[in-house]
């Protein structure tokens, strides 16, 4: 389909996210959503590389896009097991006192 | 590269007539009519196939198992018990399908259709023969794999859902020892990808020949362990034989799919028997050769097509096989074992496979290990005399 | 004709998938409808011609971080919405409220407003002519991994080896009690 | 060989759908033509006979994350390394194979140093050697 209706299925995927990341308190909610985030940009990425420039180098960036986004999740995640077993919850309007 | 069913028939004269047929019918060209059309039938006929070898799984594991322990198995429904699994399947269609209350609803729906989707997936590349392979996909070897990981996730949901510890611990045990054994099958597969140079079943397969030395299986030392780490992965990736923990009868009362009744049941039970074969077809398309027929018999001919889907269902009926005999022959490995042999064992040596296979490449620019006997005995030979 | 059925299901797999990820109010229900929105983002990218990116989104995203999640869930005692803290009160749900929506939808369309602003010079940008057809990417997307992008190939590898070591840290059991 | 359209990817749509409405179909089926008389008995989860005590959405301890912690990083790294490999044999026959082999070499190496890492420290055996916090292991 057209260079626009790619733009805006990724805009909407972007905001989708931005309002999933402030309307959540579980911390895993926000990390959902900020997967969603991470998505529409590699989305966008992809569509220039097809729409605008046809070199590779789109494709590469989706991909490492995508790798940081795995990592980032892993860290994210084990970030908020730690915190579970300190605070007993996972809402965000815990994590208040910065010292472990 | 990315030939599909479809784009092999058009080759032929009939099915020419027939495009030229329906475009006049409908007056625009109706290319990609005729290629949903031959998809449609290909598909039905492969998910056909597929469930069929999946019912009769059931019936030969336990016909083998019969046999290996001097009884005789199902024998009563149809001649020596053949139809023994369309009874399951009735049976199953017509039990009470109880889903307890505290459980979830939801994920008591998705779990098992991320199975089947899971499972439905992978058949669109499962490489029957160079023709009849539904899509060749460019990158079919990492759409497998990416596809299969969905049945992990069903497996857990299936055990999250139902709301009992037995299946809370059968469905953790089951997604966890899957996705931790897809590691040492991915890294076997990768390092067939380094011998053949491309990611589709069709660059894969032609890489090897058909006769047994041509295999990858025997290129080198390495693959041929190769081999082993990626057997012995699939059966765990299919909770299968020494590594069927989550539906271990004896700790948890068949694991996660305890709460599950009917034919929810069914759906599991059916997505691990046709994934045994898509995995045991992965098996024999990387390292025994898939679809080749030595001195490649028949050509690209019907009769070509014919003769390669035989010997690709052969070696995977020969693997299919052996996971049930092995499932009737070892005892099931505790979690702490299952989980040790997978990332003390398996992913450092598959890793070390890599690695040499890598310098087996550079060192003797790909040929294999005939080839250099052949070739060094030639060279003996020519300055023998 | 199928172009526009595989572009329509992907984005409507997408959209529906996100809505529903950021509104369900069981928390693995929400990991569900993320699956359903990466499956439909990974048909987007088929529809793009980038075969290769869909695939890796496939194995990287629905078989990893979408069981990570459903894992880190599981471990922090599934849906407890309702938990009051130790001062026994009960805050604002877990899954967020109304007034939590509105915020999120009021800034959210700030947001929207900047983007909308970015877009009026990237529609002014050159675009191609003649969209290319559909190829093959797997071998261009390696040789430049191999030849341009040598060097964020190799650290990539130091940023997951960091990740792994971070990770590990973190969520050992620790020897002491709290 | 490119194509102009994206007729290929047909079979996997109609795959994917075919495994949706199979389960769905089935499922409604099932409803019309199967027995239905819950009873608050058979409701319960199975617990080999006694009544299920206390909801199963207790805490697990962290080795199943560790496991799935560990995984993504593999599957991460498997994912990057499969663009290079498949591109490994084409650029061998050129003679460039020994400089692509260092590069996947050195990739490997550090990432089976973070597993070298992990095993040291005790991360990848299933069963904790020291005792860890009270009742969660």
């Amino acid at each position: 389909m057209g260079f626009y209706s790619y733009l805006v299925v990724s805009t909407i995927l972007f905001v989708l996210g931005v309002i999933g990341v402030l309307a959540r308190k579980n911390i895993i909610a926000i990390l959902l959503s900020l997967e969603l985030i991470l998505n529409a940009a590699a989305l966008n990425f992809v569509t220039y590389t097809r729409f605008v420039n046809n070199n590779i180098d789109g494709h590469v960036f989706a991909l490492f896009i995508i790798i940081v986004a795995a990592a980032e999740a892993a860290v994210g995640l084990a970030i908020v097991l730690r915190f579970f077993q300190i605070r007993e919850t996972i809402h965000v309007d815990d994590a208040t006192q910065l010292q472990g | 590269m990315n030939q599909t069913v479809a784009s092999y028939l058009l080759q032929y004269e009939p099915v020419q007539q027939l495009l030229a047929f329906l475009s006049k019918l409908l007056g625009f060209n109706a290319i990609s009519l005729l290629y949903f059309l031959i998809f449609a039938l290909a598909i039905l006929a492969a998910v056909g196939f597929l469930s069929l070898v999946g019912g009769l799984g059931t019936y030969a594991e336990r016909k083998i198992s019969a046999d290996m322990q001097a009884r005789i198995g199902p024998n009563r429904v149809g001649p020596y018990g053949i139809l023994q699994f369309l009874a399951d399947g009735v049976k199953m269609l017509l039990k009470e399908d109880i889903v307890p209350t505290q459980s979830d609803k939801f994920l008591f729906y998705v779990a098992p259709m991320l199975c089947i989707v899971g499972v439905f997936g992978t058949i669109a590349v499962v490489p029957f023969s160079s023709g009849f392979t539904i899509f060749d996909f460019n990158v079919g070897l990492v759409y497998l794999i990416g596809i299969s990981s969905l049945v992990g996730l069903g497996v857990f949901l299936g055990g999250y859902g139902s709301n009992s510890k037995w299946s809370m611990l059968g469905g953790m045990r089951g997604a966890s020892q899957i996705i931790s054994y897809e590691i040492p099958v991915v890294l076997s597969a990768l390092s067939i990808v380094l011998l053949s140079g491309g990611l589709s079943f069709s660059s894969l397969v032609k890489a090897q020949g058909g006769w047994p030395h041509q295999w990858f299986i025997f290129h080198n030392p390495f693959t041929f362990v190769g081999f082993f780490i990626l057997f012995i992965g699939s059966l765990a990736e299919t909770n299968r034989a020494p590594f069927d923990l989550p539906e271990a009868e004896s700790e948890l009362v068949s694991g996660y799919h305890t709460e599950f009744s009917g034919m929810r049941f069914g759906f599991f039970a059916l997505a691990e028997y046709i994934e045994v074969f898509v995995v045991c077809g992965l098996a024999a398309a990387l390292f025994l050769g898939g679809y080749n027929v030595p001195m490649n018999l028949g050509g690209d001919g019907l009769i070509g097509q014919v003769l390669q889907l035989g010997s690709f269902i052969s070696k995977t009926l020969f693997l299919y096989y052996m996971v049930i005999v092995t499932r009737w022959t070892l005892p099931r490995l505790r979690v702490d074992q299952l989980m040790t042999m997978c990332w003390k064992y398996l992913i450092p040596i598959s890793m070390v496979n890599l690695i040499m296979v890598g310098l087996w490449m550079v060192a003797f620019d790909g040929k294999s290990i005939f080839d250099l006997i052949f070739s060094g005995a030639s060279v003996a030979t020519g300055t023998g005399h | 004709m199928f172009d526009k059925i595989l572009f329509i299901s992907s984005a409507l797999a997408t959209i529906v998938g996100a809505v529903l990820t950021i509104s369900v109010k069981n928390i693995m229900h929400a990991a569900v409808f993320l699956l359903l929105s990466l499956l439909g983002v990974a048909g987007l990218y088929l529809t793009l011609g980038a075969d290769f990116v869909a695939v890796i989104q496939l194995v990287v995203y629905v078989g990893g971080v979408v069981v990570l999640m459903v894992f880190a869930v599981m471990l922090t005692a599934g849906s407890s919405g309702q938990k009051a803290n130790r001062f026994g009160l009960v805050k604002i749900p877990t899954m967020g409220n109304f007034r939590t929506y509105t915020i999120g939808i009021v800034f959210a369309a700030l947001v929207l407003m900047t983007i909308i602003k970015l877009y009026t010079n990237v529609f002014a940008m050159s675009r191609l002519a003649q969209i290319p057809a559909y190829s093959p990417t797997v071998s261009k997307i390696g040789i430049s991994l191999v030849g341009t992008h040598v060097l964020a190939f190799e650290i990539s590898s130091v940023l997951l080896l960091g990740a792994l070591v971070g990770a590990a840290i973190v969520s050992r059991p620790r020897r002491e009690n709290r | 060989m490119s194509t102009k359209n994206l007729d290929i990817y047909m079979p996997i749509l109609i795959l994917l759908i075919l495994g949706v409405a199979m389960v769905s179909v089935t499922l409604l089926i099932g409803k019309l033509i199967r027995p239905n008389n819950p009873s608050a008995v058979k409701n319960q989860p199975y617990e080999c006979g006694e009544d299920p005590i206390g909801s199963a959405w207790s805490v697990f301890n962290m080795r199943f994350y560790v496991t799935g912690l560990i995984f993504i990083i593999f599957d991460v790294e498997s994912a990057l390394m499969f663009p290079v490999v498949a591109v490994f044999k084409q650029l061998n026959d050129i003679g460039l194979g020994g400089l692509v082999f260092i590069e996947l070499f050195l990739f490997i190496l550090i990432l089976a140093s973070g597993l070298a890492y992990c095993w040291r420290k005790g991360d990848l055996d299933w069963v904790k050697s020291y005792h860890t916090e009270k009742g969660q292991d």
